[in-house]
């Protein structure tokens, strides 16, 4: 198949897999079976391109021009293949886990949910792929309206009033910010294709160049900046595998990767480090990992504490992005993938913990450790990953983080990371120790009713295969290194 | 002198315009209204503008006026005091007043033959009339033919109009008294609408086709020839009207009117020149021009009249209907 | 005429015009906005007209003897312009008509408090 | 015979079949009469714009009377892709219309209904063709005269009190444009456009050119619903028939735009209007209220037409705050947004006229779990309610992309900002009613709720489909914009 084609499967297939989740609305199995093989298909086409992508070919295809220089077409390069291969290996898990949270949670609307989640992916993939900033922008906005569903799921009030905050903070702040930088790139360069090197060097002065940053680092809602951050924990009203996937992954995600592809091909690494702006922006990304830290610590709800981390950790990528170093732009594209697999298992074992016991807060969960061993174990790798402690993903990009701070002589930065580091500590290992070392409270009116047991199969299977990653990347950081490696063109 | 005329006119005009807006009582504005519609065309007159003065006359302070009183009629005749004080509208009023006020300043002088309006386009037409037309009423050769179009698109308005008017008040037969209104006392009144009937239609086709060379043409011509047919229907009742000249009919007439107008365009347009270019429809460009005004003149009168008719027995149905 | 007196035609002119704009906008009975519109618009009529004076001239129909003529033009525009304002008379009658049928009143106020009241 | 005579017949046409709309008393022969001559002004709407980008500007002298004597017809791109907009808006909302004024209209007024609308479109595409001054007051009076018949057929007795409104302020609009044209008539003595604009040379100094000026900008502000003077607009498009609403809010206003393009380039000039008398400064200023206003006050609209209608007041703006730049690059915004907006508002207006056919309101507490019933309706109200918000891939996207750029260019950031803030307002008020049709617990007389019949289906997806198009491939419709945008500017420098 030529790669143009795999190319437009990748964005076609998600977006077309509801039709056949819908039509096989009435026969669970088989709908469940063609988001699982739609998956599996996916994975397989993002795979494709790997060997093209490190022996340097570039696949592109352009559908569409409806203004001059803005182009709607699709470029795989490196740090877009290593989003899609994260997204679309998670997808694939994730998949396996809703089977099992869903069914045994009882939700209702499940075909919708598959389907829209399926669309989610279809913008996820678009995101990656694209070739040009227009191109990112569409389906960055067809991400947040295909999610839109899945969080007022719940369909109550409460749903939709997170659903309003959702889509004003993300929809607002992409069309009030990002797309006025969008349009302002374009009046004064005439494109908005990606670049090595980027585009603005030498048609903009440095004044303009630190308003479009800030433009563009605030517009980007999704990468959760300070005070563009609050639709995150909104979110969070969303059954628990759109958490994980989506706003843990995919959407959160999306967002620190279009900051990394603004940084790498819109500024390019070199023009960036010339902008005033960088290193007040620099500073804000740092405040925002210690306050969202600090907040995170003050969460009962476990979804909220994963929630709040998970902003906290957003704004390291962003750090990076702004040390606008080559070394810089690998550890933010690595600590991408590292954060991935870490809380993603979070997550599950959240959802787990969820459906098995209807528990929520962190103060519950005295003890869980002894009735689901397996999956507290797999949530202790993750925490440890978080934390960055060897043999876990997380040490890895904390590692490149550190040493890319230091050699862009960012003092700040190396303390703020030190300093975050000890507030992971601080709000993570206080449920593992309850859940492991705390009795269980004795509650009379459950104690009777309630057996907890370990989590359904699927969930299970799907917590396994992210704890194992999150160590398997620690031994064996090479594919992602390499493509990071290759975006930025810098030496190992 | 003519400034003695003028002067006093506007006077007068002026006078009435203000009682208009102090009166309280409907009637009484909708009478000032005919004064002061009379007035103006006097006042044209005066400013050599007869087949204006012809109009005004015939629809300002006839057709309208009736159209007032009907709709009084059927409402009411009271006016109520505004709830608010009129600050903002004065305001407004006085801004608008002074702007154009400031505007006169520069304007050529009231009657100045060196203004720039009598110079450019308007000397051709007084030149080329009698060539080109044959025609010796500037203003009609200009209405029907130099700017025929804008008079298309006039009796277009007036279509429009009737269509609405249909379409709001419509035409209430069922109920229509046939036997007119009974009072004895009318018999003076219909004796003179008799007399007057045969004479008032005389003189409208006079108007229509006497508006080559005299003032009049088609709009005046179907607005005398409507007042004709008020006049019989005000003595002899609307069911009366209705039988001599039907409502269905009206409808059909509007429009046949504007049909023969835009027929004529069209025909010269099959004829191989532009459209409304009345001298390809004769061998001889000026035979042309008469054939094409006399038939347009034709169109207007006929539209005009019906419109004119369909209007009032709109109105005055509904009046009818409520009576009873 | 006196030099200064030039325009008093067009200034009397404007204050009918503004007689019936005032009417319009500041009376709420229907029927009255709607003379409103006429003296209003019949004003701005002998606006026209009186711009299509000349002195010394006579009524624009071709006379031997005669070459001083007022201006035909603007006579044309306003015969249009009076079964434009005749129309616009007779559709807001029409409509006074029935809005008088459906609220039982023609005083704007007194609408304004009925529809607020749906 | 037919080219050389296109531009008359593009008028004429509509002009002659309204006397035989109103003589057909059969309802679906007077709508076949219409259906027919909308598609055949389209057709000749294409013809037109292929000519004008062949030859270039034509010339038309009706009566055959050399110019300035007699009354000029004259096309140039501005016009062309103008009559374009209302030809495509009368073709779409045609075949629509057969249902829903079965519906909403009792059967003996159908076929007056279908005469005016005629004489509507007859008076807009007569505004947009000529270029005689006069003749232009001519075909305002008669579009004007015919929408307030068309608005006062709408079923409740607010649509009565709503034309009356729109009848007298229409009126005002329409003296302030008489008195302007008398005072360039007297200062100038020709009506014709072109040659008016050579003679005002002369002239530019005097007062009275500049009272002209002030005077016909108000009288065509009240007939375009410019912010404050459009306060006739929501309730005369709350009120109309649906088909009216959908008709006349996506081509009446926009004609008034054109009207004041023609008066601002092509008879004062762009050095006059914007330079000596301030109005882009002016219009900018009102622009930017009404975009602000029209939004805020749509958001809480419980009315879902009456909602659109205010977002009409807003969305004018745009198009106005466009010109009011008075560069090449911001009159071709202004263009492109008159464009799409005219698709955007005719498609979400027509969503409403299906809506208003099942559900008999436009209530938006009345819509709750809409969606599960006229899934096609609602996903077309979606489309449109995104390219309104201006969502990329579609129309909407387009044009603010052109105003924001424009505006930008031109070194005004903060009308950008504003652009960009009065999106969100509309996402807003779209959003409830996506909110209330979606994500709402449907009531139980929801349930005898169908889809709309095919018939009105297929022209709002049309529209729709259309919008989608231009937003993935905007190409033909921005050079026309651009083209026109040149022409309006560059007949500035004669």
């Amino acid at each position: 198949m030529m790669p143009e084609w795999t190319l437009l499967a990748c964005i076609a297939l998600p977006l077309l897999t509801p039709i056949l989740i819908t039509a096989l609305r009435r026969w669970p199995n088989p709908r469940e079976a063609i988001t699982l093989l739609s998956a599996a298909c996916l994975l397989l086409l993002v795979l494709s391109f790997h060997d093209t992508v490190s022996s340097g070919g570039r696949p592109a295809i352009t559908l569409a021009e409806p203004i001059p220089g803005l182009k709607i077409g699709f470029e795989v390069e490196p740090l877009g293949l290593l989003f899609a291969l994260l997204a679309s290996f998670l997808w694939l898990v994730t998949s396996v886990y809703s089977i099992g949270y869903l069914r045994s949670h009882h939700e209702w609307r499940q075909t919708a949910f598959y389907s829209y989640f399926a669309v989610a992916m279809g913008g996820v993939m678009g995101i990656a792929f694209a070739g040009n900033l227009f191109t990112l922008f569409i389906f960055y906005e067809l991400l947040t309206l295909s999610t839109y569903p899945l969080v007022t799921h719940a369909g109550d009030d409460a749903a939709r009033e997170s659903g309003r905050m959702y889509l004003g903070y993300l929809l607002g702040s992409s069309v009030m910010l990002l797309l006025l930088a969008l349009v302002w790139t374009w009046s004064l360069t005439g494109t908005l294709d990606f670049r090595a090197g980027g585009i603005l060097e030498g048609t903009v002065t440095p004044g303009v160049a630190s308003m479009l940053l800030v433009l563009f680092v605030f517009g980007i809602g999704k990468a959760a900046i300070i005070p563009f951050h609050l639709w995150l924990p909104a979110a969070m009203v969303a059954p628990t595998p759109v958490s994980a996937l989506l706003h843990a992954v995919a959407v959160v995600k999306a967002g620190v990767f279009t900051v990394l592809k603004v940084a790498i091909y819109i500024f390019g690494i070199d023009f960036l480090a010339t902008i005033p702006a960088t290193s007040w922006l620099m500073y804000v990304a740092a405040t925002g990992i210690l306050l969202a830290a600090l907040v995170a610590l003050r969460q009962d709800n476990l979804k909220l504490r994963l929630a709040w981390s998970t902003i906290s950790q957003l704004s390291y990528i962003v750090l990076c992005a702004l040390l606008a170093t080559p070394p810089g732009m690998v550890a933010g594209s690595m600590h991408m993938v590292m954060h991935a697999f870490a809380k993603i298992t979070l997550f599950f074992c959240a959802g787990a913990i969820l459906i098995m016991t209807h528990k929520t807060r962190i103060s519950e969960l005295n003890g869980i450790g002894r009735q689901m061993p397996w999956t507290m174990t797999a949530f202790t790798v993750g925490v440890l990953s978080m934390i960055g402690v060897p043999p876990m993903a997380g040490f890895i990009s904390k590692w490149y983080i550190l040493l890319g701070s230091i050699e862009a002589r960012q003092f700040i930065a190396v303390a703020v990371i030190v300093t975050s580091t000890l507030l992971n500590v601080a709000y993570f290992m206080p449920i593992v120790y309850a859940a492991f070392f705390r009795a269980p409270d004795k509650r009379p009116k459950h104690a009777t009713s309630t057996v907890v047991s370990e989590a359904p199969l699927t969930v299970l299977l799907a917590i396994t295969v992210t704890a194992a990653g999150t160590i398997a990347l620690f031994f064996y950081p090479y594919t992602a290194l390499d493509l990071a490696i290759q975006t930025t063109g810098a030496d190992k | 002198m003519d400034y003695l005329i003028d002067i006093v006119l506007l006077g007068l005009l002026m006078i009435t315009g203000f009682a208009i807006v102090r009166m309280r009582s409907l009637l009484a504005v909708a009478m000032l209204t005919s004064i002061y519609s009379l007035l103006s065309a006097s006042l044209f007159v005066a400013l050599d503008a007869v087949d204006v003065a012809l109009t005004e006359a015939a629809i300002g302070a006839g057709i309208s006026t009736i159209l007032m009183l009907a709709t009084i009629a059927l409402t009411s005749d009271e006016e109520k005091a505004p709830r608010h004080t009129p600050l903002l509208p004065l305001i407004v009023v006085t801004a608008t007043g002074a702007a154009l006020i400031y505007g006169t300043l520069d304007m050529p002088h009231h009657g100045d033959p060196d203004a720039p309006v009598h110079h450019h386009v308007a000397p051709t037409y007084l030149h080329d009339t009698p060539g080109e037309i044959g025609v010796p009423n500037v203003v009609t050769s200009v209405l029907a033919s130099y700017r025929g179009y804008d008079t298309l698109g006039e009796v277009t308005v007036i279509l429009t109009a009737g269509a609405g008017v249909l379409a709001l008040l419509g035409y209430r037969t069922r109920r229509l008294n046939s036997r007119g209104p009974g009072n004895r006392q009318l018999v003076v009144l219909r004796v003179i609408a008799k007399l007057f009937f045969p004479l008032i239609l005389l003189f409208a086709l006079y108007v229509l086709f006497h508006g080559d060379y005299g003032p009049g043409g088609g709009f005046q011509a179907g607005v005398i020839f409507a007042t004709g047919f008020i006049l019989y229907a005000l003595a002899f009742g609307l069911g009366n009207a209705q039988r001599v000249i039907p409502h269905r009919l009206l409808r059909i007439m509007a429009a046949v009117g504007v049909l023969i107008y835009a027929g004529v365009g069209i025909e010269s347009m099959l004829l191989g020149g532009k459209f409304l270019e009345y001298r390809v429809l004769a061998d001889d460009p000026v035979t042309g021009q008469h054939l094409g005004i006399m038939l347009i003149e034709l169109g207007v009168g006929i539209t005009v009249t019906a419109v004119v008719l369909i209007i009032y027995y709109g109105f005055v149905s509904r009046l009818h209907a409520r009576d009873i | 005429m006196p030099e200064l007196l030039g325009h008093y035609n067009y200034w009397i002119v404007i204050v009918l015009m503004m007689t019936g704009f005032y009417t319009v906008i500041a009376r709420p009975n229907l029927i009255k906005k709607v003379i409103g519109l006429f003296i209003f618009q019949t004003s701005v009529f002998i606006f026209f007209i009186s711009m299509a004076k000349v002195d010394g001239g006579t009524a624009p129909i071709i006379e031997a003897g005669i070459s001083v003529y007022s201006n035909p033009l603007p006579h044309v525009l306003i015969l249009t312009a009076i079964v434009v304002s005749l129309a616009t008379t007779a559709l807001g009658l029409a409509l006074v008509v029935r809005i008088r049928e459906a609220y039982g009143t023609i005083n704007e106020d007194d609408i304004h408090v009925q529809d607020e009241a749906d | 015979m037919l080219i050389s005579n296109l531009p008359a017949l593009q008028v004429v046409v509509p002009l002659v079949s309204a006397p035989v709309c109103l003589l057909l008393r059969n309802p679906r022969h007077a709508w076949a009469c219409a259906l027919t001559i909308s598609w055949l002004v389209l057709a000749m709407a294409v013809m037109m714009l292929q000519q004008v980008y062949a030859v270039g500007t034509l010339s038309y002298a009706i009566g055959a009377w050399a110019t300035p004597w007699g009354i000029e017809y004259r096309v140039d791109m501005a016009s062309a892709l103008m009559i374009l907009v209302i030809a495509v808006i009368g073709a779409v909302v045609m075949p629509y219309a057969r249902r829903s004024i079965e519906h909403e209209l009792h059967h003996k007024h159908a076929s007056i209904f279908y005469a005016c609308y005629l004489l509507c479109l007859t008076g807009l595409l007569g505004i947009v063709v000529t270029g005689d001054a006069f003749n232009l007051f001519v075909f305002l009076e008669i579009s004007s005269l015919s929408s307030y018949v068309l608005i006062s057929l709408g079923g409740s007795r607010r649509a009565l009190t709503a034309s009356f409104q729109y009848l007298v302020m229409g009126t005002l609009g329409a003296t302030f444009i008489l008195i302007g044209i008398g005072l360039l008539y007297m200062m100038t003595g020709t009506l014709n456009m072109m040659d008016m604009a050579q003679r005002l040379t002369g002239v530019m100094e005097t007062r009275t050119i500049r009272v002209a000026f002030a005077f016909v900008t108000v009288g065509v502000s009240i007939k375009l619903a410019l912010f404050p003077l459009h306060i006739w607009l929501p309730n005369a498009y709350s009120f109309a028939p649906s088909v009216v609403s959908a008709f006349i809010a996506s081509t009446a206003t926009k004609v008034g735009v054109y009207v004041l393009l023609r008066f601002f380039f092509t008879v004062f000039g762009i050095q006059f209007s914007f330079v000596d008398m301030h109005v882009g400064e002016i219009m900018m200023l009102l622009a930017i209220a009404a975009i602000l206003v029209g939004s805020l006050v749509a958001i809480f609209q419980n009315n879902a037409k009456r909602m659109l209608a205010y977002s009409s007041v807003a969305q004018i703006g745009y198009v106005i705050l466009g010109i009011s730049l008075a560069t090449t690059a911001g009159v071709s915004a202004g263009m492109i947004q008159l464009f799409n907006h005219a698709l955007i508002k005719g498609a979400l207006f027509m969503a409403l006229g299906c809506v208003f056919l099942r559900l008999g309101s436009v209530e938006i507490r009345n819509m709750h779990g809409l969606a599960r019933q006229m899934p096609w309706t609602m996903a077309a109200f979606v489309a449109g309610g995104l390219s309104l918000i201006g969502l990329p891939l579609t129309a909407g996207f387009i044009s603010k992309w052109y105003l924001v750029s424009a505006a930008l260019t031109a070194g005004y950031w903060p009308l950008a900002v504003l652009v960009l803030l009065s999106s969100l307002l509309a996402l807003i008020y779209i959003w409830r009613m996506v909110e209330a049709a979606y994500f709402q617990v449907p009531g139980t007389a929801m349930h005898a709720v169908r889809e709309a019949p095919v018939s009105m289906l297929v022209p709002t997806w049309l529209l729709i489909g259309i919008n989608l198009y231009v937003g993935i491939d905007a190409g033909v419709i921005t050079d026309m914009a651009q083209q026109a945008a040149t022409t309006l500017i560059g007949q500035t420098g004669q």
